[in-house]
């Protein structure tokens, strides 16, 4: 019954049995305290001694954290050049375990076809498990994680980050991880090279370098209509998004429209299922839409407050509008799902799509509410 | 505001101490925000080791974890907040006299994290109630609560005696407490009305920060459940809320020590 | 004898001493337990259902969340079991850095564990900072491989992330250098303290037979006299290439269970010095490069055991062949650990039942899943 | 080593088949019972033993008395949702060491009853109770058969395949 132990044997651990007179046990511990009182003088700072302070003072003194160390992600970009590493490949956003990860693929205004950069990229960092996944399957080296932790906050909706807050030259990356920076550092150059031929004009730039780039074009001569094309750039970004989110939105609503013409029209649940993902995604698409105009609308009068206000207020409209149209697809998905095996289990199902359907419609339209709101306050001002 | 503060930071150190009572009220509290012994998962741990040997809680005299919430002033909602649990959470924040300030640490504690999506777990606590400072990190450094405590200072630096809603005549009564949720089959439910569903994404939205109001950012499914509080007058609470936007940018060094 | 009006106590779930969220429903006459319900489920984070949603790379970083203590321990347990059931090979050296890093992790958690015993039992924060001192020094060591100190989500299918740092063993080699002098203090401040006698011997005495039956593991199995260590019973790994003993109580109290967790210390301690000393023979690197991280393991299913710190801890994955567990269940030690908790306590006072409770050493991130 | 293991496991499955072939041919399940979907992945295919649900208690307690497998190690309750029914899995072991002996049985997903184990492992009362809670299955017999996770008032078994999740993780789905 018992177990044979190879390479070693069972021990009984000693009860200390014997009496040791009363009090001797107490008087021992309190000597240790006492060693540990008369060490604390000095400062515990290697990993041989077991006695000293301990203590680092955090915010005058901090510690060296070591390369590895991952706290939340960040992207890179070239400061020679301006170009981001980051090509949308969606590796990161599909790996991501609490898929905080979202992004958009940057299309080429002229010919409307995929280009190898990021338009939008957000993550959050409230959601964030700092598990550093992303950053260990981008093969293009775009995405590393920080050191920076301090990052507390009053602001809950300030913990979705946009691309302008996640760039960081690459030069910071190497100063805070060296040598592994000078790992993949070749690769990484070579890779964005082959990228760079893919991008036409100012696609791709991280909008820090946006306006160097600019003022560098701005001063040479034969440069003149570049500055207009940064311009617009910039102020297409957002309802660009929006305008993006709405597309998906309405494809998923003509999806669910065609699933429901081939159904057989009878049964109750079905129609009301579709119906609900329709609805939900046309209210999605419209929340959108006015999104972007209203984002379009606070830029005219360009006051302060009103560009501080809408962009948050943008990406949250973008960030629900997307996940809006996800549902949606999502809902249609389902329903033409439950239409073939009219189960129990399906029935049960999908009242609450309907309703994730609808809170999400819900959801994107306060958030353009929101950015209406925002933008009226800037137009007041 | 900002260039008086700068005025007697620099007078403090040769040594020239004025101070107006609300100067001294807010050092007082500041000093001392005694955090509740309440851990709830991971971040637990690394509130501990905070309040340890390596970084010392103390230095801020925050040392005190109070096992009784009628004796603390801050709740560390340290790690995941589950369906099951929030009705204790949101009881033990209503226990808590004021002034009493939430520290959301982490990222479950703030929006459910890498577990959002499971099927008993609350999307952030400030659905239930407002937060003060939200900490991301899965888990935070013992540095990055020891920061967030300080930004909670600076808050606190900022508060006016006038102003605050623990005081005067608008005071929120006992009553105005925060509805704590109770089980229902298929969910969460205040008032008898389902608010959060177990396996689908919450009817209700999430507070805002008491620096912004407490109120619900957003339309929610029963909008007779939305509460409206008593609170600081509007523009003064953008007054400060502009000020701590500038005290965040040249971080001051008086709100540090 | 006076008889007394039955007392019904609700301890938890926000109680100091509960180590998490634990609720425990007591019944007492005077002060004398005859009844005690654990109550569960408010840390109950939804990890099997979350864990068939995900990928089965996705599932490491939530393995870390499991048993928030011993994240590299549950890293192990997992790669294990994927790679049963992928069929993938783990080279010499990627073995070696686990058994490393997880043999740290032993020492760390039992160190916690002890100061937590000691906190419950009213010595405050005095063994429990000597405690998390020791773990901040091996926290530092797994930040510097795997670049969080907690949350690792070091370990991948095959292998490791990345090799260890070349600043890594000289650190190690210091603090297995002080690691004796601090256990010794530990015994001297604690084992012949005559309060901690008093409170912990004789207190939630669990017999052998007992301990079988209520399917209890790890050291607390072994304080009840039995000599079953899962890297003796089945060796996994490479635990059949090291010399170490079991150490086994003879009571199986509260004492005993502090007793065999510092002896498992000083073992821990013998398994990284040989496997240091082996580790520059190792062939291999830290990783198979052949093996996939975005594995599609074959249908089938597998159940893998490791011996955690805390106990038996299992994962049995079903596979249908796609890239997610069809089912993914967790046989966490310090749930089933738990299951002898009332027992233990009846008919002992009402102070004793945080003793007895840390002396099982539980995780509710763990427990709850 | 591995492969050390697997064919001591498979020596250690087939010794228990044999042996309760002789003693309980009755609780040897007749495999087929539950059918296969078409196109799927077939998760009921296994090598281990496979008992009939309602002898479950019997063939457990005649491996601990008979076979030496006195440690009860982990109950895992699978819902095969397409092929309409529960599956328990029990992982018992020897003290003496060695890899675990696996029994499997199948319940119908309408009607999931089958005997508790608990009164003669106490230790199996956690784990029957949390099948209960998340996928619904009854053990009869179990002295405190209620939640254990969710609170009681709950509705429903969330560990089921069937059970409605949402949120970013199923948006992709």
């Amino acid at each position: 019954m018992s177990i044979q132990i190879q390479r070693g044997k069972a021990i009984t651990v000693d009860r200390r049995t014997r009496k040791t007179p009363m009090g001797q046990g107490l008087l021992r511990g309190l000597g240790v305290i006492w060693k540990h009182w008369s060490a604390s003088f000095q400062k515990n700072d290697s990993y041989k001694k077991i006695q000293g302070t301990f203590t680092i003072e955090y915010p005058e003194e901090r510690r060296q954290l070591p390369e590895a160390y991952r706290n939340m992600p960040i992207l890179l970009y070239d400061e020679q050049s301006g170009h981001e590493f980051c090509t949308s490949c969606f590796q990161c956003e599909r790996i991501c375990p609490p898929q905080v990860i979202h992004m958009t693929q940057a299309k080429d205004p002229a010919t409307g076809k995929p280009v190898p950069a990021v338009e939008s990229f957000e993550i959050e960092y409230d959601a964030c498990m700092s598990c550093g996944l992303c950053a260990e399957v981008c093969p293009f080296e775009a995405i590393k994680m920080d050191h920076t932790f301090e990052l507390s906050t009053h602001d809950h909706p300030s913990l979705t980050v946009d691309k302008t807050a996640l760039n960081r030259p690459t030069t910071y990356y190497a100063q805070i991880a060296p040598r592994m920076w000078e790992e993949v550092k070749e690769n990484a150059y070579k890779k964005l090279a082959a990228n760079m031929k893919r991008r036409s004009d100012l696609i791709g730039i991280a909008p820090q370098m946006q306006e160097q780039l600019r003022e560098q074009l701005a001063r040479a001569p034969q440069a003149e209509p570049a500055p207009e094309a940064v311009a617009s750039a910039s102020t297409t970004a957002d309802d660009k998004a929006a305008r993006l989110a709405a597309i998906r939105a309405a494809n998923a609503a003509k999806r669910a429209n065609s699933e429901n013409g081939q159904a057989a029209q009878g049964d109750a649940t079905q129609s009301a299922d579709d119906k609900a993902a329709r609805l939900a995604a046309i209210r999605a698409a419209n929340a959108a839409k006015r999104a972007a105009q209203q984002a379009q609308a606070s830029e005219a009068p360009e006051t302060a407050p009103s560009e501080s206000a809408s962009p948050a207020d943008d990406k949250a409209a973008r960030l629900a509008a997307i996940r809006a149209a996800n549902a949606a697809k999502r809902a249609a998905q389902q329903a033409q799902a439950s239409e073939a095996p009219e189960t129990a289990a399906s029935e049960s199902t999908s009242p609450a799509d309907e309703k994730a359907a609808r809170l999400a419609a819900i959801r994107a339209a306060n958030a353009a509410k929101r950015a209406a709101a925002a933008a009226e306050k800037g137009q007041e001002e | 505001m900002p260039s008086d503060d700068a005025v007697q930071s620099d007078l403090e150190q040769q040594g020239v101490f004025f101070s107006t009572l609300n100067r001294f009220y807010n050092w007082g509290r500041r000093s001392s925000v005694w955090p509740m012994a309440f851990g709830l998962a991971c971040c637990a741990i690394e509130m501990m080791a905070t309040g340890l040997s390596r970084y010392d809680l103390a230095r801020f005299g925050a040392e005190l974890f109070r096992a009784s919430p009628r004796q603390a002033d801050l709740m560390i909602v340290a790690g995941t907040v589950t369906k099951k649990m929030v009705p204790q959470v949101v009881r033990l924040y209503n226990q808590m006299p004021e002034p009493r300030y939430v520290i959301s640490m982490g990222a479950c504690a703030t929006s459910g994290g890498p577990f959002r999506d499971g099927y008993n777990v609350v999307r952030g606590i400030d659905l239930y109630i407002p937060v003060d400072v939200y900490v991301p990190g899965c888990p935070p450094r013992p540095e990055a609560l020891l920061h967030a405590l300080m930004t909670l200072q600076s808050q606190i630096d900022r508060q006016n005696l006038k102003q605050v809603r623990w005081y005067g005549k608008k005071a929120r009564p006992q009553s105005q407490d925060f509805p704590v949720p109770s089980y229902g089959p298929h969910g969460l439910e205040i008032d008898g009305k389902l608010v959060d569903p177990v396996g689908s994404l919450p009817l209700i939205s999430s507070y805002s920060s008491p620096m912004e109001g407490e109120q619900r950012r957003d339309q929610i499914e029963h909008p007779e459940l939305v509460r409206v509080f008593p609170d600081m007058e509007r523009e003064l609470r953008e007054e400060t809320s502009a000020s701590y936007a500038e005290a965040l940018e040249g971080e001051d060094q008086h709100v540090r020590r | 004898m006076l008889s007394t009006d039955e007392l019904q106590i609700n301890i938890g779930p926000q109680h100091p001493s509960t180590h998490g969220v634990f609720r425990l429903l007591t019944r007492l006459e005077g002060e004398t337990i005859i009844e005690l319900t654990p109550v569960f489920g408010y840390l109950h984070r939804n990890h099997e259902q979350l864990g068939e949603a995900n990928s089965y790379l996705q599932n490491m970083p939530f393995t870390d969340r499991l048993d928030y203590f011993n994240s590299m321990a549950n890293n192990h347990a997992y790669a294990l079991a994927v790679e049963k059931l992928a069929g993938i090979e783990v080279p010499e050296r990627a073995e070696y850095i686990r058994v490393i890093m997880v043999e740290l992790t032993r020492i760390l958690n039992h160190a916690g564990a002890i100061g937590f015993l000691f906190n419950d039992m009213g010595a405050w924060q005095t063994q429990l900072a000597f405690s998390m001192r020791e773990r901040e020094k091996i926290l530092d060591l797994f930040e510097m491989v795997s670049g969080a100190r907690m949350m690792c989500n070091y370990f991948r299918f095959g292998g490791v992330v990345r090799d260890l740092p070349p600043e890594f063993l000289p650190a190690l080699q210091d603090l297995l250098e002080a690691m004796p002098a601090f256990i010794d203090e530990l015994e001297r401040l604690l084992s012949e303290n005559e309060i901690l006698l008093a409170r912990t011997q004789n207190i939630g005495i669990l017999p052998k037979e007992l301990a079988i039956s209520y399917s209890v593991t790890g050291p607390m199995l072994r304080a009840s006299g039995i000599p079953y260590d899962i890297r003796k019973a089945e060796p996994y790994s490479i635990y059949d290439r090291f010399d170490f003993d079991i150490p086994i109580g003879s009571v199986g109290d509260v004492y005993d269970r502090f007793l065999v967790r510092i002896e498992e210390m000083r073992q821990s301690r013998r398994i990284l010095l040989q496997a240091l000393e082996q580790l520059p023979d190792a062939t291999g690197s830290h990783i198979n490069p052949k093996a996939r991280q975005n594995v599609r393991p074959p249908v089938g299913d597998a159940y893998t055991r490791i011996e955690s710190p805390k106990g038996e801890l299992g994962f049995y994955l079903v596979s249908d062949g796609s890239t997610k567990p069809y089912r993914y269940k967790i046989r966490a030690p310090s749930f089933i650990n738990l299951t002898p908790l009332g027992d233990l306590c009846r008919g002992h006072k009402i102070a004793d039942v945080v003793v007895i409770l840390g002396s099982i050493d539980i995780v509710l991130g763990e427990v709850d899943r | 080593m591995s492969d050390d293991n697997s064919e001591l496991s498979a020596r250690q499955r087939d010794e228990a088949r044999a042996a309760l072939q002789r003693d309980l041919p009755f609780a040897l399940s007749p495999s087929g019972s539950f059918p296969s979907p078409e196109g799927g992945p077939d998760l009921l295919a296994t090598s281990d033993i496979v008992v009939e649900a309602q002898q479950i208690a019997a063939v457990a307690r005649y491996l601990r008395a008979s076979l030496n497998y006195i440690y009860l190690s982990n109950i895992t309750a699978v819902d095969l949702l397409a092929h309409g029914c529960f599956e328990l899995v029990y992982h018992f072991y020897r003290l003496s060491g060695g890899p675990a002996l696996t029994i499997k049985t199948r319940l119908p997903r309408e009607k999931p009853e089958l005997p508790s184990l608990t009164p003669f492992w106490p230790g199996a009362a956690f784990q029957e109770r949390e099948a209960y809670d998340l996928f619904g299955i009854v053990f009869k017999g179990h002295p405190d058969l209620r939640r254990i996770y969710m609170w009681d008032e709950f509705e429903g078994f969330p560990m089921r395949k069937d059970f409605v999740r949402q949120g970013d993780k199923y948006l992709s789905e």
